[in-house]
């Protein structure tokens, strides 16, 4: 080390695993969402919107009442209630899900950009980070390590979800509600029914994903504030096959691959940046290609998925 | 830990004003008002570019006798020479200001289909034989830049500073050779890593570089975006410091902001005046500090005595145009000559200007252009 | 009794425009909230999109780029692909344009923009033809596909105006080249309307022969609206597939080489505003007809020419103009819950 | 504890109406505890829809049910199980993807917020070992085999406590032995006064040997109820149909020797299924003109990957086929050129378009043909109502007009609508697959007429079906399909019905 406060290509690596905790949590709260919903024979495509609005809602209400954690909650509601509106249109007959979730993208990001202009000039109370750099002592990564108290959440909620699953009678009744509809209607649940709670549940977390984007990171509400994580969360489902904790890992590798442009220019390597800044969009088409297939179902798809068909 | 209120108050300050202008708007009665349409490609109050020209906006719209009317978002494509022409002909605007850079063509189209409405835009790119009912303007922001530069090199601890560009333009170049020059004319070693993220707009990505360059060591850095609070807010809690850039955004960063470049759009007030009651007005209007184009923000409370002295007396240097921001011997950060010793350029010398296509000694990154 | 053939296309129209009119009630509603009168506001919509005829002139020359971007989504729906990719489409359809005009050592003026557009509408086909092989090659989804193929599209914009193929000679705005300006598209004489529009109807009229009246029309009905009769009936799907992904891609391929031979001369940034996302809400609107497409198109046109007036009428954000087309866009796909409902359909027993 | 005896359930006078039609007209009937009670009759006679009103899940516009004695209403499913009634459906109504142990678990009306899989699945297997079958709870129900599924069904019921147990066509999809073992159990639980049964059927070889009540049903009235041992075949076939067309005649007489070279040369196909894992195994299958080459197996055998092979809807690994010695890949010009006609199951599912009209479907086939259209490109729209005008007529499809959608047609008048457009053309090679699902009895012998009449003028048939009287009546010679390759093959002269069932079976044979 020559300087104090250089890490140089050691911080190129530290840049990118420590950009990809940062980055990582609107996909993994995004992606657990959907998967949830996707497990119950839905696919909400408007998550994109739900996320924006979440974070709107979030910044919103941190403004007006000073306080971070009831923003998340708004999120929540938020998501939740566009979840809500997702599943009642949905539920009528003839209704394509695909197509709704492309409408409520759209009627999301209006609503939040709509009543989120009173909200970008002023700042909001910011969730407070957990630290994990209270080993090191050097500056850089300890305020590198202030890790988003969502992120936290997700981890948590990746594990509680992927044992509820299995193990518990919602976990049960979700996967038959994607799997057999025939099976649903034989012991007399009602597939509607699982699949709007799903589907709120899914906005409700998802909404959670707004929150860490305009309340943690990068902690701002303004109208470029998503770049289509909401969307690439979806592509990033399929890939982890429907599974909660692979959603996590998913996610991590997301992150890294945005931080991956920030991360070299900042050593000066400048060639082609829009490219590399593109990396996450190829990315996940490249991992689309590779783990989807014409001639078969996937693993772990749920059967009644319209969107794996 | 920052109050909320504090905060509040000082963000929520411009809406606040500009929403008592919106209603003093009386019109006094006989004599014939001025409509002022402004059109801006984001929305207003973004903190950044098109803020700074909905502050000037308020300010136009005080002048007696106007009327303001606003629309946002609108794309630099034929919808723009249409919210134009609708302004005039639907509510009756005679002044159009046209704040992003790709209204220019649409303006000259339709300067010369309405010769009696006045088209001001902020780009300086009107030239001999462009209708004379249009008006381009633009600050010098190296200037400014130049002066946030010696005050982020008299306050680096490691003598790393960042720039953070949105696209690879003239003047962003320009901005970031003002600030690095200024560095190190404080601290001869500074270097200042530069990062162009590519979008005017994307916070993830800027909040991104602002970290990648604190893990690079950078401990002051300015961004030139559409909207630099996210890197300033990030910069805040990343605990370095940082510069403004387009508006005053010292209320971001109560701790770490040492000052920023600001524009003073307010100018076209004046075209605007001279042009109703029948007086001269220029087309084209360049300039920096020695002529009032741009100002300094305010500094921020952490910026010691000296510094803020020795920024000030750089800045007289700039009024009275006895200092020149590109001066010999100058070599770019490729080692080659740009400027022989005792050459010196001068600041109003826009044609070199719009020719930077380097990076000076010191700035680590490359311009990309050809 | 209603003839059973123009059932198939009255019932569709009529839902379309009940939940237009529903929205549109919802819309007011909404704004009635913010304190907006619902008179003024509709009597704003009416004046800003069809109501002066500098509006219309506006609504004109924002319904030739949607037009031609519904028909992305909507030839592609006829093989039963649900395709967003139409803002990418455009991006390369301009970069398409560029690169020919520029190119070209044409001195003909109507040739030379009549190759930039064909070879806009190229781009844009091979662009979202990808798409669609990649849905039969490998099973990629071809929503989540072509929405990711639009941010890559404006990655590779932007690379491109910001260095290679970059007129270093614009200084305030990274663009392309221009094209000679003898290639640009002049306006439709008397009017500040390009030929844009012209074009647009013109695609539709000649989308519309091809579906109804040929054969391939046929095939891709039978694809779309059973794949698996479609290869009992041996018919090649992949192929069928793929090149309606190519010609929804040319349309709006097109309309983005309009732009640039119309209006820019040169790709940048400005290709990007969101006209394929209107464009989606649109071929839903016109329920994959294209002769419908014409009159939603101008619709939505008009209500985006009109988000301006809004704007500055009311003070409302600019954001009022997507509520609303949101709510359109639910309305239409809730009405057809209604579909068979409406239009009494003989029952066979 | 004291064992109750498992109830008895008397019908008195149910009618239930669907739109136009009467679905039941005043039936009643008793099933007696402890008993098994077959309930006969053709496809639409109203069986299920008796049944489904005693269970809850449709409610009878008029009669009442008593269950020991007792009027009750039952007017949901949960209401029925509370009674312990239970019913054993005709399709599998078991997730997939989930474990023998999680469907049984599913089945609860009850399930607890968190479920203890350690107990659930020793309570589980305390339970099996006091039943007839058992099964590993751990094993994923995709794996099971038809027969194992079935008994998954039932043990679920009998887990849950139902002593009352309605099978719903429970041997459609097993194997002769599969059949033999579940029902004997079955009658055997009745014995033993654990359980009353009631078994839908429409074959009398099960009435014959496993029930001990039969009532029959036919257009929705009751046309009688008897002791087993006092019925004849010929009097439940009397009841069955009405007087006369009491005996199904053997639509087919023996084709003409057909030797030669084999039209269609099916030669060591290899496929993979849904779940990308190999499901045909090496099929060798020849068909030559003017036979009738009939397929028999249990439904997951490789039946339906095989005609999706043939029909171009799947993709192969390995091996050939070749039709008129060339290779066919379901290509439109090799349809063409070798005339393949092909009747699938489920038409609307695989071989008819639901969204399009009844004239565009039938054109399906000859839309780009002269005159249909004008030099290949263009589609001749005026012509395609007369066309299908003409083969509305001929083959009786009932439709009020060809521009209606298909999916307005009856179940039965679409799979016209697919044979009139199959086999108005000259078919050289004919693929069916089962081709009467849930068709009605006239319905089925007039397809099986037409396709004896198509081989009949020289093509070569290839039938697969799951029905496997359905092979016996028209079939010149009988494969079976068993784990994808073809494992027994015999004439139709010296089928045994025993033999197939036991190469139907295949390793899961007892």
């Amino acid at each position: 080390m020559t300087e104090a406060g250089e890490l140089g290509w050691w911080g190129v690596l530290f840049a990118i695993f420590a950009g990809a905790i940062r980055v990582s949590t609107p996909y993994l709260l995004v992606s657990l969402g959907e998967t949830i919903t996707e497990k119950s024979g839905r696919t909400n495509l408007g998550l994109e919107g739900t996320l924006v609005l979440g974070a709107m809602c979030a910044f919103a209400t941190s403004v007006i009442t000073g306080s971070p954690w009831l923003g998340v909650l708004a999120a929540g509601v938020a998501g939740a209630s566009l979840g809500l509106l997702h599943a009642l249109i949905c539920n009528l007959p003839r209704v394509n899900d695909i197509a709704v979730g492309i409408a409520l993208f759209l009627l999301g990001v209006g609503l939040a950009f709509y009543f989120g202009k009173p909200f970008i000039e002023p700042r909001a109370t910011m969730l407070t980070g957990i630290s994990l750099g209270f080993w090191s002592d050097h500056p850089a990564i300890r305020s590198g390590l202030e890790v988003n108290p969502l992120f936290f959440l997700g981890l948590l909620l990746a594990i509680f979800l992927q044992w509820s699953l299995i193990n518990t009678k919602w976990g049960l009744y979700l996967r038959m509600a994607g799997e057999s509809e025939d099976a649903a209607r034989a012991v007399g649940r009602s597939v509607q029914s699982v699949r709007t709670y799903a589907t709120v549940f899914g906005g409700f977390i998802s909404g959670l994903g707004g929150a860490s984007l305009s309340l943690f990171y990068p902690g701002n509400w303004n109208e470029g504030l998503s770049s289509g994580q909401g969307l690439m969360a979806i592509a990033l489902v399929i890939f982890a096959r429907w599974n909660p904790v692979r959603c996590f890992y998913a996610s991590l590798l997301f992150g890294g691959a945005s931080a991956i442009g920030p991360a070299l220019q900042s050593v000066g390597i400048n060639q082609g940046y829009y490219l590399i800044n593109a990396a996450p969009y190829v990315f996940t088409l490249g991992l689309l290609i590779y783990s989807s297939s014409a001639s078969y179902r996937l693993a772990g798809a749920p059967s009644e998925l319209s969107l794996s068909r | 830990m920052i109050s909320r209120r504090n905060v509040l108050t000082g963000s929520a300050g411009l809406l606040l004003a500009g929403g008592s202008i919106f209603s003093d708007r009386v019109l006094a009665q006989g004599k014939k008002t001025t409509t002022v349409g402004f059109l801006y490609a984001a929305t207003r109050n973004d903190y950044g570019f098109n803020q700074s020209f909905a502050v000037a906006a308020r300010r136009i719209a005080q002048l007696p006798n106007m009327k303001l009317i606003e629309q946002e978002r609108v794309p630099e494509t034929a919808q723009a020479e249409r919210a134009m022409e609708s302004m005039i002909q639907i509510d009756g605007a005679n002044v159009i200001v046209g704040t992003s850079f790709g209204y220019w063509p649409f303006i000259l189209n339709l300067a010369k289909k309405y010769p009696d409405v006045l088209f001001v835009h902020g780009g300086a790119l009107w030239k001999d034989g462009d209708p004379k009912n249009a008006i381009g303007f633009r600050g010098y922001m190296e200037e400014p830049h130049y002066l946030c530069g010696i005050a982020a090199g008299m306050m680096t601890k490691t003598g790393k500073i960042g720039f953070i560009g949105s696209k690879p333009l003239f003047f962003i170049f320009n901005n970031c050779n003002g600030f690095t020059l200024g560095a190190r004319s404080v601290k001869p070693n500074a270097t200042c890593q530069v990062v162009i993220t590519g979008d005017w707009d994307n916070p993830v990505k800027e909040a991104e570089t602002v970290n990648a360059l604190v893990d690079q060591g950078v401990d002051v850095i300015v961004a030139n975006v559409d909207s630099p609070k996210v890197a300033i807010e990030t910069a805040e809690r990343r605990g370095i410091l940082s510069c403004g850039y387009h508006t005053d955004l010292s209320a971001l960063a109560p701790k770490g902001f040492l000052t920023g470049a600001e524009w003073n759009w307010s100018k076209a007030g004046e075209f605007i005046e001279s042009w109703r009651n029948g007086k001269p007005y220029p087309n084209l209007q360049r300039g920096g500090f020695s002529n009032n184009m741009v100002t300094l923000s305010a500094f921020g409370k952490s910026v010691p005595k000296e510094v803020q002295d020795a920024v000030l007396k750089a800045r007289e240097g700039f009024v009275n145009d006895s200092f020149k921001l590109y001066k010999g011997p100058l070599k770019d950060n490729q080692g080659n000559e740009v400027l022989a010793a005792g050459r010196e350029i001068s600041n109003s010398d826009n044609a070199f200007k719009v020719n930077v296509k380097f990076l000076v000694e010191g700035a680590i990154g490359s311009t990309g252009l050809k | 009794m209603l003839d059973l053939r123009s059932q198939e296309w009255l019932e569709p129209f009529l839902l379309s425009v009940g939940a237009l009119i529903v929205a549109l009630l919802l819309f007011g509603a909404f704004m009635m909230l913010q304190g907006i009168p619902p008179l003024e506001l509709y009597s704003a919509l009416y004046i800003g999109s069809f109501g002066t005829r500098i509006s219309i002139e506006n609504s004109l020359t924002l319904a030739a780029p949607i037009l031609l971007a519904a028909l992305c989504t909507l030839i592609a729906a006829r093989v039963g692909l649900l395709v967003m990719g139409g803002e990418g489409a455009i991006v390369l359809g301009g970069l398409g344009a560029v690169l020919v005009g520029v190119a070209l050592p044409l001195s003909s003026p109507l040739l030379g923009s009549l190759l930039c557009l064909l070879a806009g509408a190229l781009f844009g086909g091979l662009w979202i033809a990808m798409a669609g092989g990649l849905k039969r090659v490998r099973g990629v989804n071809e929503t989540i596909s072509t929405l990711l193929l639009n941010y890559i599209a404006i990655a590779i914009l932007n690379h491109l105006i910001s260095g290679p193929i970059r007129d270093f000679s614009q200084t305030l705005k990274a663009q392309s080249w221009s094209i000679p300006s003898y290639f640009m598209m002049p306006n439709i004489p008397g009017w500040s309307v390009h030929w844009g529009i012209l074009i647009g109807i013109l695609v539709c009229v000649l989308l519309h022969v091809l579906l109804r009246h040929t054969t391939f029309g046929f095939s891709m009905d039978v694809v779309g609206g059973n794949n698996r009769a479609a290869q009992m009936a041996g018919l090649p799907i992949t192929s069928i597939v793929v090149i309606s992904c190519f010609l929804g891609g040319a349309a709006a391929g097109l309309a983005g080489a309009i732009e640039v031979v119309a209006v820019h001369g040169a790709a940048s940034e400005s290709l990007v505003v969101g006209f394929g996302y209107t464009g989606i809400l649109v071929a839903f609107l016109a329920r994959q007809k294209p002769l419908a497409v014409i009159f939603f198109a101008l619709l939505m046109g008009g209500i985006a020419a009109s988000g301006g007036l809004l704007q500055r009428r009311f003070d409302v954000p600019y954001a009022a103009t997507a509520v609303l087309q949101g709510m359109i866009f639910l309305c239409v796909l809730a009405s057809s819950a209604l579909s068979g409902r409406i239009l009494p359909e003989r029952k066979s027993k | 504890m004291t064992v109750l005896p498992p109830p008895t359930i008397e019908l008195r006078n149910i009618s239930k109406q669907f739109g136009t039609v009467r679905a039941l007209d005043a039936v009643s009937a008793r099933f007696q505890s402890g008993r098994v009670h077959a309930l006969l009759g053709e496809n639409g006679a109203g069986k299920s829809t008796l049944v489904k009103c005693l269970l809850g899940y449709y409610r009878a516009d008029a009669g009442e049910t008593i269950v020991d004695g007792r009027r009750v209403a039952i007017s949901h499913p949960a209401e029925a199980h509370a009674l312990g009634l239970g019913m054993v459906y005709q399709h599998f109504t078991l997730v997939p993807q989930m474990t023998v142990a999680e469907n049984f678990v599913l089945g609860r009306g009850k399930i607890p917020l968190v479920v203890k899989w350690k107990d659930e699945q020793d309570q589980l297997r305390s339970f099996m070992a006091g039943m007839p079958f058992r099964l590993d709870p751990q094993r994923k129900v995709s794996t099971l085999a038809a027969g194992e599924k079935q008994k998954l069904e039932i043990l679920k019921q009998l887990y849950l406590g139902r002593r009352f147990l309605v099978l719903d066509e429970p041997t459609s999809v097993l194997t002769p032995a599969e059949a033999d073992e579940v029902l004997g159990e079955m009658r055997n639980l009745a014995n033993a006064s654990k359980l009353t049964v009631v078994l839908i059927t429409h074959k009398f070889r099960e009435v014959e040997q496993f029930a001990q009540d039969v009532t029959v049903l036919r257009g929705g009235k009751l046309a009688g109820s008897v002791d087993q041992k006092d019925a004849s075949k010929e009097t439940l076939a009397t009841m069955m149909f009405g007087g006369g067309t009491a005996e199904k005649s053997r639509v087919a007489k023996p084709a003409a020797v057909a030797d030669g070279v084999p039209y269609l040369k099916i030669h060591e196909l290899i496929a993979d299924g849904d779940r990308g894992t190999p499901v045909l195994n090496g099929v060798s299958i020849d068909v030559r003109p003017g036979e009738i080459v009939g397929v028999a197996g249990v439904s997951g055998n490789g039946q339906k990957e095989l005609v999706e092979v043939l029909a171009g809807q799947r993709a192969t690994t390995s091996g050939s086929i070749l039709v008129d010695r060339q290779a066919f890949s379901g290509t439109r010009s090799e349809i063409k050129r070798a005339g393949v006609a092909l009747i699938s199951e489920e038409p609307l599912a695989n071989s008819a378009v639901r969204t399009l009209s009844v004239m565009e479907n039938l054109a399906l086939r000859q839309f780009d043909e002269k005159p249909l259209s004008l030099a290949k490109f263009f589609l001749n729209r005026s012509r395609l109502a007369p066309f299908a005008r003409d083969l509305i007529q001929r083959y009786k499809v009932r439709a009020s007009s060809p521009f209606v959608r298909l999916d307005t047609l009856s179940g039965g008048n679409v799979q016209r609508v697919v044979l009139a457009r199959e086999l108005s053309r000259d078919v050289k090679l004919l693929i069916v697959q089962n081709p009467c699902f849930g068709l009605d009895a006239s319905a089925a012998t007039n397809i099986r007429q037409q396709i004896v009449d198509a081989r009949d003028r020289g093509a070569a048939v290839l039938l697969v079906s799951e029905d496997l009287d359905e092979i016996l009546e028209i079939s010149d010679r009988i494969l079976v399909l068993s784990e994808g390759t073809v494992s027994f093959e015999t004439s139709r002269a010296n089928a045994e019905v025993y033999e197939i069932g036991r190469h139907m079976a295949g390793a899961h044979a007892a």
